[in-house]
């Protein structure tokens, strides 16, 4: 066990929450991550960004054109401004929501948008829901839906650069729900018994589906889980993207130094439902949205930068009309490309195609076709 | 009598088992408030409260785990789990604790659980809300697996199934969730365990099938009756343990066997079902026996409808099997 | 969450240890559970009688008799201290080494060399290793191997009881090694948010096989994991019985009012091998071993009970040879009872024996029989 | 050339592994200091430090997924669990994380693993040290399963299978790690994967067998000769993906199968290639095929010798097919 204090018997305040960004459009000395007008910017135009996408999204679903959408209405600066604290050689392990950071650190939306239909350029060739694409170049894990399963595996990477000496750490996002999972106690056991830099990034959004936090867990916070690993956790503001940036940042220094993972808890709200299945007004009242939607995460960064003069009603204007060309040109693209080759269902089962699924490739390819989906 | 769906079905077979027995809980995630994600414990928290109704955190170890305990103490839990491909962390406390308790304690104690399941694929659900994994737990003794493909049967096998003295995987397909509509008795009445239904006889042709798959064969009997083809359909609706002597008997009049399943074909129960009718029937058997499965790949998405053993994939099987 | 006050930010300093009884044979009365003697050498018999036990079974694998042996040398009071603070309609739910706490509520001693001989006679009829015996008369759950899977159990019991509003609690055995299993972080979690009866107690006994604690958690105790679900955590010192029942009292007390669980780390030490086919000198020095065995918990309530004039060597000869005794004629019964019948090989799968397990049962019963073990 | 068990010979295979390629490490319970429960990495941490033989928590979901991740970044780990009986926790990380990475990443990433684990009963293990889980596996597309009989195939397929681009399960038999001796070359080779071993040439009959079950087959073999029936018994070695030609080749020479396995026969591996048999040789069979195999029950400590289906079993099976 670790020859350091016991966590619990720390002096800091366990329910306290990091928060920068101040109503009047200052920041908070204290955590400041001192970004230049320009990073603002830019993560301000990736939060529009990712909630212009979000709705449009849903609207394709509700039209039947894709499936599936899962998104993070009300989240993005939790996602957004923690993986704007990751260096390009770290690693990102998304749950679901994440698909703005995905873009961020540089994922293309055509790519994107090709997931979203399942078509024959989509990076995963189909084979999963929408917003379970991935991306290697920008190392971004696969997305699996099972929820919590995606922590060990940050785990072994940052295990593995350790191993080799490389200075590489790992974020992993996953939810309140996730916190009773299997994977998020055996990772995050192993990275504090092996002081691995993994960044655990707890989206805390007040629900598992329809089961609030309080049935996940006993405890006041998901932060003070870290005491029974032996780590350090860490409550953040999650609708405060400098906040955000500032502890995550804090949490890949430390990491990097060879002390170990952080646990944090971003404190934000699933503004929407779980997903385009699901019909939050079964199981929620409309009260906490509303508190919810005053401190919503886009409008805080907007008033930050319009009050130093760095943001107009023009430059938002031509940012969503700019975001909206472009997601309709990725779409027009992803709608017509045809879906994948029959034959590429058979592919990278293995690395190369064995005898049993070469038969039941040829079996489909020369059999009859499928009924189309709809009739 | 009503006109009701397999969802509807299954809630009354939970709502009356509930009234009925005290014992009976019925835990998992979501299913409380919002009565599952598919609507299946809509209304029973209202009606049992919150202590027989339970949202469980998100853990299917622990629901498996303590629902076991429960069951020791003489509880009836039903757990639900919300898909199928979501089981596999509780994997260990069903092989290796709910299936072989009553054996390693010699009898004294007994964990009488159900576990229902929404499993398979055509529903746009991908790898992970697709998986059909009834192989898995056909092959644990001390478990008894059942699926019902229509209302009728969901109902009687689920009372049926939670009055059973054994844990049960109670496997429900969802691609017919609400598609399957049927005649449904209000009140209670037993679907017996270990009886597999001849929905359509036949004299040339035997096809074995379950689940949202039964649909597609008797779709493909349908259209080779077209052709001359008289094909029996036999749905197994307990697939362990097998009602093995109406399927055998089935095959020895007609001498031929078409296995139907969404499940990948290596180590399936297709697997099993030939072999058990190949020791038992292989002198009648006029040609070999015929598999028509899902595809030894993960379930992909968008080609769901080229993975799935469709209609148009056991139609030809059927023809040639019958022309062999 | 809970609303209560993070337990975390409470004053009780986390690694304090809970100890009664004092070097000097006396008992500090702040935790003083109030035994009487009789109690007090009820318990000390069945020290005697487990520790003898042990070395008894131990021979006996060694001469080739038994199969195999997992013992309780140095745990013996965590195990016996926390039983005795379960009342007779409490359930237990043991890991592999509390043969003795079966003993003292009732399992009979020629049950337990049926079950170390696996014979007919075996409460699991031969099915099982020797030390997974089972005994339903004193809500004895059956034991299983793998680590950690018998902590769910006992929060469904305990959640059964509290739907039923029958007053029961049930305590779970499990070891250092197990906090790091599934079952314990969604046993425990469950257990705080539904504020179950129920008493975990960890025997820190420092090893998992060959894996010393630190490498089994970055904490610095296994009690603060409690942190993590929002109920208290304990700790005991696990080799002062008198210490273990208190805790274990005030955890059952605390259970039943209503309040939820209570983690208890009994720290303690496996003086042996993990079981009979363990060798610790591969893997450890010897100096813990000998630094432990100043502690025996044996040792110090014979001084106690010497002390106070309540104990004799006279008695301790009789005790000593009442064991062996009755040790003796247990094992001669034993091992002259036959194996179980090879129908029993079928029995139990199932409530009534399917067709298939009938078939298999005519051909094991028509065939030809196995070689015997040893040729 | 030196004559070594099992134990040697995998311990073998992983120190050239390791010496060879530094991506390799050995993960696991108990693997470091005491060189596992079985002795199999006895010494490794010696020679390549503890960072490269892990000890870990007691977690095998939590070993599988972070090996996966190790994977991912580019490592090779080789995960020991303890005994296959303890596999089942960490079922999720292979069959929905593991066994689908390279498949749902559309081929971008690929998850390097292997997986060693002892299986088999006939050590007085009962129900938790004696499980011989191999059809949980083959069942799983993306998987591939290897399980040597002998100390030249250990060294030689663990070698192979740690150079395999994709996932592998390796089975030990553990009833046979110290009784099975042979002679064994001291340097790097390799046994290819997905080929299985013609052990015993015959006529009559074909037996398939692997792991511990391979010497009770050839006993049984033996045996079955000096009665006048001459049985070609293979050693399977790889069982997915099969070495399906030797197989079929054998049995359109015999026109008889027997499979012998230690797992319970329902929905076992048996199952599966009697039907791939039947599928691809049914005209050439004499005599429906036979499965040979432990029962459809938890395993059991005093009568595991009744359960394993030994030589005493195989016998009356390859003579009684013979003569049909
Ligand atoms: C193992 C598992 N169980 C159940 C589900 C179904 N499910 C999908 S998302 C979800 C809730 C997840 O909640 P949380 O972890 O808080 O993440 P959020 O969706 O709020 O971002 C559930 C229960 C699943 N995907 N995986
Ligand atoms: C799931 C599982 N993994 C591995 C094992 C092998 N094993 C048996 S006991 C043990 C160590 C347990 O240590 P701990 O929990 O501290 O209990 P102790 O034996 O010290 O009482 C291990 C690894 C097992 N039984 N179950
Ligand atoms: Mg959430
Ligand atoms: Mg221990």
């Amino acid at each position: 066990m670790s020859s350091e204090k016991s966590r619990r018997s720390g002096n800091e305040d366990p329910n306290a929450i990091v928060s920068v960004l101040r109503d009047d459009g200052t920041l908070d000395p204290a955590h400041d991550p001192h970004l230049g007008d320009d990073e603002v910017k830019f993560l301000y135009r990736h939060l529009v960004e990712t909630r212009q996408l979000d709705e449009r999204f849903v609207a394709l679903q509700r039209q039947g054109r894709i499936g599936f959408h899962v998104g993070s209405l009300g989240e993005e600066a939790a996602i957004l401004g923690s993986a704007y604290a990751m260096r390009k050689n770290d690693w990102l392990f998304p749950c679901y929501r994440e698909f703005g950071a995905a873009l961020m650190r540089g994922f293309s939306l055509q790519k994107l948008c090709d997931n979203m239909f399942g078509n024959a350029n989509d990076t995963v060739k189909g084979r999963q829901m929408p917003c379970h694409y991935v991306c290697r170049a920008v190392n971004w894990a696969s997305i699996s839906s099972p929820v919590g399963t995606q922590i060990t595996h940050a785990v072994g990477v940052a295990w593995g650069a350790k191993i080799r000496r490389e200075q590489v750490a790992s974020l992993v996002y996953f939810g309140d729900g996730a916190t009773s999972s299997s994977d998020f106690h055996s990772g995050v056991n192993f990275a504090g018994v092996f002081r691995l830099p993994v960044v655990f990034l707890c989206r805390n959004n007040g629900w598992a589906i329809s089961v609030p936090v309080e049935r996940q867990t006993a405890t006041h916070t998901f932060a003070e889980k870290a005491v029974a690993y032996g780590i350090p956790g860490v409550r953040v503001d999650g609708n405060d993207i400098f906040a955000v940036v500032a502890v995550t940042r804090r949490a890949v220094e430390r990491g990097l130094r060879g002390e170990g993972p952080t646990l944090i808890e971003a404190i934000t709200y699933r503004m929407g439902g779980h997903s385009t299945s699901d019909d939050p007004n079964r199981y929620r009242e409309n009260q906490a949205v509303e508190a919810w939607a005053a401190r919503d995460p886009l409008e805080r960064v907007r008033r930050y930068l319009q009050k130093r003069g760095a943001w107009s009603d023009a430059d938002e204007k031509n940012l969503k009309a700019d975001i909206d060309a472009r997601f309709r040109a990725a779409v027009a693209i992803a709608e017509k490309t045809p879906p994948p080759a029959l034959e590429s269902m058979f592919e990278d089962v293995y690395a190369k195609v064995p005898w049993h699924l070469a038969e039941q490739r040829n079996e489909v390819v020369s059999g009859p076709r499928a009924p189309t989906p709809h009739g | 009598m009503a006109l009701i769906n397999m969802v509807q079905a299954i809630n009354e077979a939970l709502r009356i088992s509930m009234r009925g027995d005290e014992r009976v809980v019925v835990l998992g995630e979501d299913v409380g408030k919002v009565g599952g994600v598919f609507r299946v414990t809509a209304g029973l928290q209202e009606e049992f409260g919150e202590e027989r109704v339970i949202d469980t955190p998100l853990s299917e170890n622990g629901i498996v785990g303590s629902a076991v305990g429960m069951a020791l103490y003489g509880m009836v839990p039903v757990v639900e789990i919300q898909f199928a491909d979501f089981i596999w962390t509780a994997y260990d406390q069903i092989v290796n604790e709910l299936a072989k308790y009553r054996y390693r304690s010699g009898g004294e104690y007994s964990a009488k659980i159900v576990i229902r399941t929404p499993v398979g694929g055509g529903i746009r659900g991908g790898h992970y809300h697709s998986q059909h994994p009834e192989a898995a737990f056909i092959g644990v003794p001390g478990l008894k697996v059942v699926i019902p493909s229509n209302p009728y049967d969901a109902k009687g096998l689920l009372l049926a199934s939670i009055r059973d003295p054994d844990p049960v995987v109670f496997l429900e397909p969802k691609r017919v969730y609400r598609a399957a509509k049927g005649e449904v008795p209000d009140g209670d009445y037993l679907v017996p365990l270990e009886s597999a239904s001849i929905v359509r006889p036949g004299r040339h042709v035997t096809v074995l099938a379950y689940g949202a798959m039964l649909y597609e064969a008797l779709d493909a009997a349908a259209k080779a009756a077209d052709k001359g083809v008289d094909a029996e359909v036999i749905d197994l609706r307990t697939l362990w343990p097998l009602d093995i002597n109406t399927v055998i008997d089935s095959v020895k009049r007609t001498g031929r066997l078409v296995v139907v399943h969404e499940a990948p074909r290596t180590n399936g129960f297709g697997g099993e079902l030939v072999s058990l009718v190949t020791e038992r029937a292989f002198f009648h058997l006029e040609a070999p026996p015929v598999r028509v499965t899902g595809f030894d790949t993960p379930f992909p998405y968008t080609l769901e409808l080229e993975y799935l053993p469709l209609s148009h994939r056991i139609l030809p099987a059927i023809l040639s099997l019958a022309r062999s």
